[in-house]
């Protein structure tokens, strides 16, 4: 059975192995040993309750409970922009217009901005290959809004996630090629590379921090700002289906859209639902896949499974409550895997 | 005798007909003739007031064969270039973007919208037909309105300047344009620089950018015309260079063409220049020692200027009988001139 | 009883009283014949399919069916600065940060954008004080939220109210006098006039064009960046409660704060639901209050009433199904008047 | 005698009693000995080097009473004011504000951050004892140091600057700094100018807006005071002004203190300075005829500067033998002189 538990000391091996698995344009997990080590640490100190709300992010392991290996990991920051800057572009609407001549242009125009600052980011999420298959993606972007969704006192109220911007097979970015470029002589898998270990307010200083028309950059980046890779489009769907929306911000190296939500917006906040354990010998299938969660905030546990539930019970097997770290009695947080599912 | 002297009401004909020649070429030079009506009446008005600080003067000069009272170029002085309203260019400043860990300072070029020229003197209008291109008459026209300036100090400001048509075809398609221009405005260039000689500048302000421009996103076909002058200005612009004005950091708005400035005392045409009194010349004069001048006839608040082959001894400007006769000069006439 | 229908041009002189009733602060009715009347036959060409988007608004009129007078108006713009520009104040944030001096500064600026551009605008909304009762504030406004449901398909999807800003009983407005009057001459009284007839765009050619920081105000006007003045906090409320929210836009005059949202989002949009018209002798009261309009483009009317209603139907009296024109077996869209009512 | 020399690696000590007198007011003559170390190894090496463009150096001068070796005073150049980094001011810019409806063209003034004056040489680092502040020694400072940029013209830009100090009491409070940096910053006056004396520029584009500021939106307190120069730097002021200096439309960032600024061939010195040779007075020369003269002495890279009595006969400045003697000239020095 796959479950999500939180990153631990031991588990700096496995991610340094799962890091060389990623490529260019996912920045997040870069296959430093040091600086994975860092992190680890970080996420504890915050579980222990000992950082400033600057340091404070939590990050989640996938773990396949049969071979007890971690396959995969996702993140949130609590509280981005602290202690370096968090820069991304404003699309804004910039209109010229003068009556006299008849004239009216509205134009396009990026803007760098910190507006995101103080706001949570979901972040870091990877998964093993292999291991791209039976709602394990769900499990490991959703476990982050169920916990979220738990312990709501401990975020501001607004969350964001970065998506990967398009960039091609060998990893140049149109965005990047059209405009980074010209600040900074850098190439993109570098800045890319550098965004990754932290230091992409380094690079912000360079970039241009007057406004700019998004007319002036060439046909190929014009048509990437907002857009996804590729492969990053089930990723932004499964946000959007929660929730989170673009709302006019994209990252400044490749034009990828920023997703964003009120928590309290956030369809599994509005729809979770307490339920109480109750332990059965064959569980019974239901009707609908659930993303299911304990309270417990230092030994977090969730999992995904179609349970029977009913207005005040959710049925599980022996396995499926070790996996959650309860027992009977104990209350689980529980919400349809899926939107267009009906409610509970 | 070709002189250059102040526009009259006559010349609205001529005027019409040059500014017609002149296309687009000359954007201050308006075809239409109530425009034209305007800008002589108000040259006439400029040259009438008495003036001690500049304002919304304009001097309109045409340049005149006066045997046969043809018209055969223009050229004019604003008092100010953004006299009643601000004048536009771009700055390209250079921005400096510094990362302390990668150690790195960046030296970004920036066009930014501005009217720092607005309290600038404005050489412009300059036209010639064609025919006279390669002449010492359009020396005549430029340094003649040089020497006006000189001669009436307060009607100027202390910084002069003159904006140069930059790169155009002959289609009227200006590279700076189409990359930059066009995309606020959505017209033909031809197009903005009829509203530019024809209506006030507030349309600038809607329709450009305040932010600064990043040379590096501009087109290369655009970024390479940047300070370059048309070809037809070349001439222009070497004259006014010899006297020592410079391409500043500032470009037209709408081609990019190269904008002139500098301080009136350190033009060598203000150096130089020197009141005379005209003489004729003695019959010991060896007319292979007769020297180019170019010479300023002020008679209170009028002016007109000429070229003239003649010897100077101390301030002594000896000349022809017969060139002495075509001046018509009065006892009022104080005389200037500077040796080519 | 009160209803709502489309404005008429018969209305002109009732409009002209009404616009007499308005203060200071109350931009959107100026008391100007020329311009009510025009306003008057932009919206009935509206309704008659002859505008331009850029032209395009309805004006709503509430009329008391005793006297036959109308006592109150509400409007929408369906694509604001479309002919002229659109001005807000965008708050963004700004970071100053050196990690080799130690400082960290987060600081508010704002932005001149046109960002709303092409937005539909709730707008206009004056209701005759001897009427301020009996929930007829309610159906002013709400109204345009239900005509938006019906006919959806003619907005765009995103809607934005702008909401009165502080100023004292002088009609002073602390913003103003920190900012706007240094860059502009006029009062505010003045300011407000000129934006009431249109020429909002007028003035903010004047205004600052560059960004500029929160800090550089006064602190009176500092307070009040996104307050509203006391007596619209009721309007702001009642949008807040439909789904609308502040989202970082300030008017550049007062501060007064933009109100936001999607239209899918709105409370009314989402919740609305039709219902067949059974006429009944005498009407029982249901358990809630009820916003009720027809879905009649050109003809439209909307009460509030109490009425009994099933999975099915609506039971109407024949005064009530009179006053939104309608007969037994229409179909009439519903919806609770209150976000905190039970759903349909 | 009192001479302006090249600061020695043993003049370290006084160097630290008098960047400790100076406090605050100086800037760029940190109080830290390894700071103050490097300075005066930078303008030796400075010294040193041949130079044929203006660079990274920078030279050190100290005033010095050569009978008891007492520092007096200091004086510096920086060949470029932002040489390895850019050198940051305000720029005062208008923004014409346009509306054509309402006919309005209001004249809107904004602080810019900028580094125009990168390229510029600067004096910096000015200071003399309390005790001197009325003599001619610190005209023998600033002018000396002026007579050392004409003499070694390839060391140097053609323009040239100086920033001087703005308003600031006692303790260290300057008004524009409270109104301006200190949102920025939040820190005090005299720490920022501690960091900008120690620390390189870039801390400045991380904290300073790079959004035009207001100036109407700044507290008047600090509106008034900007452009305005520390009484204590009035005679500094005036001895620029005096050759041609003039405050442009830049301030200084923090404290808004003016920033002088000229062309070097438009300064007088430039253009009075002469070469001479010295030789001892002859009797029958008139005390009373002589006249003070400041002189600049170089040998090869090396230059010091005096005041000296004397009587100029054609490129023959005539020194008592006394004054002579104190000089140690060899045959290798050249001698420049102008008349104060």
């Amino acid at each position: 059975m796959m479950f999500i538990r939180p990153i631990q000391k031991e588990d700096l091996a496995a991610l340094l192995q799962l890091a060389q698995k990623t490529g260019t344009g996912f920045t997040s997990l870069p296959h430093n040993e040091a600086h994975l080590e860092q992190r680890i640490d970080r996420m504890i100190a915050t579980w222990e309750g000992g950082n400033t709300l600057a340091d404070q992010g939590y990050l989640f392991a996938l773990v396949d409970s049969e071979t007890n290996t971690l396959v995969g990991v996702s993140g949130i920051e609590v509280a981005i922009g602290l202690n370096d800057p968090w820069y991304d572009f404003h699309v804004g609407t910039q209109v010229h217009a003068s009556k006299e001549l008849g004239i009216y242009r509205q134009m396009k125009k990026l803007s760098l901005s910190n507006d995101h600052t103080g706001n949570s980011e979901l972040c870091t999420l990877f998964l093993d290959p292999d291991y791209r298959k039976d709602k394990n993606g769900q499990l490991l972007s959703k476990c982050r809004l169920l916990f979220l969704a738990a312990f709501k006192d401990k975020f501001p109220k607004r969350i964001i996630a970065e998506m990967r911007g398009v960039s091609d097979e060998n990893g140049r970015s149109p965005f990047w090629e059209s405009l980074g470029r010209h600040f900074f002589t850098l190439d993109f898998d570098q800045a890319d590379y550098l965004t990754g270990i932290g230091s992409k307010s380094f690079i912000a200083e360079l970039m241009p921090k007057h406004a700019f028309y998004v007319d002036f950059l060439t046909p190929s980046a014009q048509q990437v700002i907002a857009e996804v890779h590729p492969n990053t489009l089930p990723a932004r769907r499964i946000l959007e289906s929660e929730g989170m929306r673009y709302e006019g911000y994209v990252d400044i190296f490749d034009a990828g859209p920023t997703l964003e939500a009120y928590t309290d917006d956030l369809r599994i906040v509005k729809k979770s639902r307490m339920r109480q354990v109750t332990i059965v010998e064959s569980a019974l299938l239901g009707e609908q896949p659930l993303l299911i969660g304990n309270e417990k905030y230092q030994d977090f546990r969730a999992i995904i499974c179609n349970s029977q539930v009913d207005a005040a019970h959710i049925y599980l097997s022996q396995a499926e409550a070790d996996a959650l770290a309860v027992v009977s009695g104990e209350q689980l947080r529980v919400v349809p895997l899926f939107e267009k599912e009906s409610t509970l | 005798m070709i002189i250059l002297r102040p526009a009259a009401l006559s010349d609205i004909s001529n005027l019409e007909r040059l500014a017609h020649e002149s296309g687009p070429m000359v954007s201050t030079l308006p075809e239409k003739r109530s425009h034209l009506l305007n800008k002589v009446e108000q040259s006439i008005v400029s040259f009438e007031q008495d003036v001690d600080c500049a304002g919304e003067e304009s001097y309109l000069f045409v340049l005149e064969e006066t045997l046969t009272g043809q018209v055969l170029g223009t050229g004019a002085v604003n008092a100010l270039a953004g006299n009643r309203e601000p004048f536009y260019s771009f700055r390209n400043d250079i921005k400096v973007h510094s990362s302390r860990q990668l150690n790195v300072h960046s030296r970004i070029h920036a066009l930014t919208l501005n009217h720092d020229l607005s309290d600038h003197s404005q050489l412009c209008s300059f036209y010639i037909v064609p025919a006279l291109a390669e002449t010492d008459y359009p020396t005549l026209i430029t340094l003649g309105r040089l020497l006006f300036m000189t001669i009436f100090p307060l009607r100027f400001a202390n910084e002069w300047m003159a904006v140069l048509p930059g790169i155009a075809d002959e289609s009227g398609r200006a590279p700076f344009w189409e990359h930059v221009g066009r995309k606020f405005f959505g017209i033909d260039y031809n197009q903005v620089e009829y509203y530019n000689s024809t209506r006030n500048s507030t349309f600038i302000s809607e329709m450009m950018p305040y932010h600064p421009l990043y040379v590096a996103l501009i087109d290369e076909e655009a970024q390479a015309v940047m300070g370059l002058v048309h070809q037809n200005a070349a001439l222009q612009c070497s004259l006014l260079s010899d006297q020592g004005f410079e391409a500043d950091k500032h470009v037209e708005i709408f081609d990019a063409g190269p904008i002139l400035t500098a301080q009136r005392n350190a033009l060598s045409l203000c150096q130089k220049v020197q009141q005379v009194k005209l003489t004729t010349i003695t019959d010991h004069v060896n007319a292979n020692s007769l020297q180019t001048f170019l010479i300023g006839l002020a008679e209170g608040n009028s002016f007109k200027a000429c070229l003239v082959q003649g010897g100077l001894q101390g301030n002594q400007l000896q000349l022809s009988e017969y060139n002495i006769d075509q001046l018509n000069l009065s006892s009022e006439h104080r005389v200037f001139c500077i040796k080519l």
